[in-house]
């Protein structure tokens, strides 16, 4: 056990099953598969794996995504990086046929890929297409495809094991702003597994259901709440499909309140469908919906900020459903 | 010669082998004989399809009977094709329907010939078809009878009755499947392609594409990185001409979408698609590159289509080809002239034609075969009618590879 | 008022716009824009503006969707209908760069363009990518475009002469489903707003929420209801983003029961947008949704009629609600 | 002459104008002049970028005072990027970035000023850049202060600081604007080339692109639909090189990517983009060609970035260029000797010593223009920095044309 940076956390899961497995392959396109981590060897996947099975060619994220589902449906688990810039462009691939064509053959074509898909909305200033986190409801509603979004070092390198080894397409979604994060983690591998929520603070008062760049603002909200005698019960979803309906539900039997906290759009953000599943499964329970707002993230920092919910956004929301 | 490589000794080596598994057999290589096939295509055809000359190589090196099995295997995809035709015309019970094959049988047969199409999932050549799969399928070696049941939504078909004509899938006979949609299937092909050098296979990747790949996005992504990667790749594209019911030129600036190939310095070849030993010619050639270590080729087969893009319309019940209009094609359509001057270079009659002039076949043996394949393909159909139907219960299974997803619909 | 067809009346609308506007162009893949009509003069757009104007080349929908942008900022207000094949793969184009670019230029950059995105979902047999109604949530959560989806020729027709004459980028979610249907259309232009649900059945013991190929159903669910002497109020929602949240909570808010019904996948499938805003706004209410299984259409008849929510699924949640 | 087109009479009567539109000024093409300034760039570089040799010819027509515009505006742009790199290394309080265009000035400036820049909207030329975008904004007559405002998030900036760098736009001077994705401007671009064709407009479309879009599958949508429609486009493709910290040869397959587009049939050019008179000329026959309905043209201009990919890293204040480690480029980046070679054929060096030998200007003048340029540079800064922060609830707005989306971030 060691604490590690959330890349190298997810690397050394990556260089462990490439070792185990002389088949498997990486395609990159700006970052190369490279960490360092005090105390700890350097991971350098392109230089040893070798240029044929740790690969960059041009700025072609579509080509990248169709190229470890070909690989794939050859036989050969691999995974690819796609960076945030690029995260819609291979979106129709994964779609239509990483995410069908297992159920479309009949169960005869297995596609054992990872498409890291790199999200950002962390810095203010790029604006628009370098600042925006919105993608995770689209990889979430097609089918076929399991959509998770770590939040811990931790979940990330049990959960990319657990992508890698899976038979099915895995959209591991890389929240940029969770870089930085590091955090005790095993050295050997370990799984965790693609389809449960994790409860992170239990609590009574109401649930706080949040996922990936959501979850720090929404522990810390907590803890600001359990200063002032509000015990929120904080579910991290980790995986948005298949959904953990059941940890959802005992929580909010429990507490009767549910608060959600997206960086998402509003709209149809993986939050709407924490509230729609409880909705359907539990009576007489309040709800509010913390998001970032239907317009793209703008350069200004006065403005970015204003707009992605922070821990106090989250805190005052809570203590209005409470109250 | 293929235009963009010179003739370096390692494959004039190659050339020399006879490609027989079988070993036996006299080469049949020959000024003499292949003047006689050129003969022989010439007779039948006006207007033939620009190709660049080399006729009846390592196909005139074949067995008698791996050549016989080419013949074979035409019949096999041009009756599957016309019984398909003339059930949907005529059987209100049938509910199959088909994107027809038929006028282009030589070029899925003559490609899959050269393909190594058995053995362990990890050694065999891999094919990725289109929209248009029934021809590749059956000369990559899927089961008649379940594509059959496939196709006609059975429980025991050969995907379950999941997926149908534009899903249908094999890959123990390393059919990867079919397409349905235009554009991303050669990115996935290159995608095994990458995969074999990778791991370090002999493995060969294929895909079929359409002229109407040409210009979508994913052509480009396909063969700059398959040049980039020097990938055990194949691109063979059937030019028939349209896409859909707009011609090609509608789409390409080019005459021959080779050229485009070669522009990426990628070994690009034009046949006559109608032609079963030049296509079989091109792609052995291409075979021996990309299991050589040479990377991809690219060949473009010039062909055509006998129905309408999609289903029967303008056909009728024991007629080849459809002439009539295609309602679906609202203000274009190609002339029946068109197809009439093309059927008169039918696949099926060239390779008879040149076996009986080899004298591997005579004309008797030739019709006797025909027959054969024809009762094959009626008991085939005859098989897959009785199959059962799908339970619905099921379409929530095999999203994943384990389990099954809730039911939705009743809330 | 003369009786005409779907694609008829889209057709009408468009043709009048662009005789209005000569800058103004069609792009199109397989289906050249002709539409007849019983006693109506044929319309072509094709050989009425010519090839410049409307055009077709190969396959390449991101191409189309490009272009109409391109044109869209150079000032010519442009439509492009791409068939539903390619519905996904503009996607990137339309989020990243349709619906950014006003914003993220502070004003300046204008799109008056129209994305048709035909989706399918209507025909067993074809399976996968050829049988899926998934988009519509994908398209509806982006920033910055208006996604409709009209359900009767009259929408249809007052929708895309709004799309046409918008300043904003429309999304106009196009039912293959539907376009079997007819209905009273006048012939002179006119507009249906594009923020606005439609209440087409009036009710007071649930509410039911639905659009596009959900709404024939839904209808026909809400008449054997009424059989029953149940009241169904049946919303069609008819605009995606911005939804119209008050039509909806006024009616929940008298109701007290809502019941969604979605042709998409259940996981984030528009209804779960709707219980979600309504539950933020009306307390005590139950909720059910129906909705297509988070599985791709499968090619069987059998299987995929039993998935595809009929009106006796409707009405049989809608029994269960009320009851 | 360019490689891919005759040389048809239209265009020979074109060459004999005069491009002033000032009209005054005597020709000054001819061969003494040529040969001189082909002495000057020699002299000024062991390693000439490939080219075709045709120099000074349409450039030589110029007015005294259009030359002198040249010179200025590569100064303009140049000092713009050297002074923020100094900001962004020297004040904390400064908030701004770039992705610096120094090194390549001659090409957005020889572009643009074949452009007409003025004038209503709908007869305006206009350009799709990147998100490399100073110096095109510039060139194409983007306000500097303004643009400095922008690129520190004020509220009166360009853009009202909702945009910054990547998304700088002016759409009254023609310039759409940045474009932060690397793929679909130039299939943008070539949208609006497409309205321009259809409404019968004589504008013509232009996009700057780096030699990373090459290997995007947007590069073979754009070419191939501009080609097929003979759209007034001009692809200005910037090979400098390096897409982010790879070099070219890692996404293509060509030396110059120019014969990727002359495989389409377009009108290729490659170019020394060091030479603002060399990019001026393809520029100029680009227009000529497009305007007069012959479709697109592609210019490969050979050139180099003298910062790294983002930011200043590497750099230091008052010296220009970075020289040191770049810590994005993480396991690899360029050779600092590469980067001493390129400066050694500096844009403004070529284009004074140019302005000199022809007569122009003498070196005194060349120097008090480049003091007056930097106080200019200098005052934008500094009028910049005074202007007010951007309002925190503004960021709802400007979603669509009117209105404003609700805030969601409360709950
Ligand atoms: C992405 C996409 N767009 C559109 C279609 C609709 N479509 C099906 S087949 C076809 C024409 C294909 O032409 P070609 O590639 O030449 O193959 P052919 O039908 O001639 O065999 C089209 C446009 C599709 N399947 N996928
Ligand atoms: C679709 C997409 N993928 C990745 C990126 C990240 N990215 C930004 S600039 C760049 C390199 C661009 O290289 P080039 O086009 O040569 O332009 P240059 O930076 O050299 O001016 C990359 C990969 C992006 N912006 N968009
Ligand atoms: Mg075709
Ligand atoms: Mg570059």
């Amino acid at each position: 056990m060691t604490e590690k940076s959330w890349i190298y956390a997810v690397l050394e899961a990556a260089q462990h099953e490439m070792r185990e497995d002389p088949a498997m392959t990486w395609i990159f396109e700006l970052t190369p598969p490279v960490a360092s981590n005090p105390d700890m060897p350097v991971i350098n996947l392109e230089t040893e794996f070798g240029r044929r099975r740790v690969v960059n060619t041009g700025i072609d994220e579509n080509w990248m995504a169709s190229t470890v589902i070909g690989a794939g449906l050859a036989g050969s688990r691999s995974v690819t990086y796609i960076p945030y810039q690029g995260a819609a462009m291979p979106f129709q691939v994964i779609q239509n046929h990483a995410g069908k064509l297992r159920h479309m053959t009949g169960g005869v074509a297995s596609i054992p890929v990872v498409f890291i898909i790199e999200l950002t909305g962390q810095t203010p200033g790029f604006a628009g297409q370098h600042s925006d986190y919105e993608l995770d409801t689209a990889y979430a509603h097609i089918a076929g495809v399991r959509t998770v979004v770590p939040s811990t070092p931790y979940d990330a390198k049990g959960m990319m094991t657990a992508a890698i080894r899976s038979p099915d397409p895995v959209v591991f979604l890389n929240p940029a702003g969770l870089r930085t994060l590091s955090g005790e983690v095993p050295d050997e591998p370990y799984e965790v597994p693609l389809d449960k929520a994790a409860v992170r603070v239990e609590g009574s008062d109401l649930t706080i259901v949040s996922s990936g760049p959501g979850m720090p603002v929404s522990l810390e909200a907590a803890e600001r709440l359990a200063e002032e005698g509000i015990n929120a019960e904080v579910i991290d979803l980790r995986v948005l499909k298949e959904m953990d309906t059941e940890t959802l539900v005992t929580s909010v039997s429990k507490t009767r309140k549910l608060l959600t906290v997206d960086q998402s759009y509003y709209t149809l953000c993986p939050g709407a469908e924490v509230i729609a599943r409880v909705a359907e499964n539990v009576e007489g329970v309040r709800y509010k919906r913390v998001a970032f707002p239907d317009a793209p993230p703008p350069a200004s920092p006065e403005m970015f900020l204003w707009m992605r919910p922070d821990a106090e956004n989250v805190a005052e929301a809570a203590r209005q459903l409470v109250g | 010669m293929p235009n963009s490589r010179d003739d370096s000794t390692p494959e004039v080596e190659a050339l020399d082998r006879v490609d027989t598994p079988e070993g036996a057999g006299p080469t049949r290589r020959g000024f003499l004989r292949i003047a006689g096939l050129a003969g022989v295509a010439a007779s039948l055809a006006p207007q033939i399809a620009r190709a660049n000359g080399r006729i009846g190589y390592h196909a005139a090196d074949l067995s008698d009977e791996r050549l016989t099995d080419l013949y074979r295997m035409i019949l096999r995809i041009r009756w599957h094709e016309r019984t398909m035709a003339d059930k949907m015309l005529s059987d209100p019970d049938y509910r199959g329907y088909n994107h027809f094959y038929a006028g282009q049988e030589a070029v899925a047969t003559g490609v899959c010939a050269a393909l190594r199409n058995d053995g362990p999932f990890d050694q065999i050549d891999v094919v990725y078809s289109t929209h248009r799969p029934s021809g590749h399928a059956l000369a990559k070696g899927v089961d008649m009878r379940a594509m059959c049941a496939e196709n006609d939504f059975r429980a025991t078909g050969l995907n379950n009755g999941y997926g149908a004509e534009m899903h249908l899938s094999d890959p123990s006979v390393g059919f990867i499947g079919a397409d349905g949609m235009v554009g991303p299937g050669p990115v996935l092909a290159q995608g095994s392609a990458f995969s074999f050098r990778a791991r370090g296979s002999d493995q060969v990747s294929v895909v079929f594409g359409g002229d109407g790949t040409y210009a979508t996005p994913h052509f480009h992504s396909t063969l700059n990185n398959a040049k980039l990667l020097d990938l055990p790749f194949i691109y063979v594209l059937e030019n028939n001409l349209y896409h859909q019911y707009a011609h090609y030129s509608y789409s390409s600036p080019h005459y021959d979408i080779a050229d485009a190939a070669r522009a990426y310095g990628i070994p690009a070849e034009v046949v006559d698609g109608q032609d079963v030993m030049q296509v079989y010619n091109a792609a052995y050639e291409a075979v021996e590159r990309a299991r050589a270590g040479e990377g991809p080729t690219f060949i473009e087969a010039k062909t055509y289509r006998y129905y309408n893009h999609w289903g029967a319309p303008g056909a009728e019940v024991g007629q080849l080809g459809a002439f009539g209009y295609d309602p679906l094609a609202i203000s274009s359509f190609r002339p029946e002239r068109e197809v009439r001057n093309w059927m008169q270079r039918d696949p099926v009659d060239i390779c008879r034609a040149t076996l009986v002039d080899w004298g591997v076949l005579n004309a008797e043996q030739a019709a006797q075969i025909e027959e054969d394949i024809r009762a094959e393909v009626d008991e085939a159909f005859a098989w897959a009618m009785e199959q059962p139907l799908c339970n619905p219960e099921d379409g929530v299974k095999n999203v994943f590879a384990t389990g099954e997803v809730p039911a939705r619909q009743f809330g």
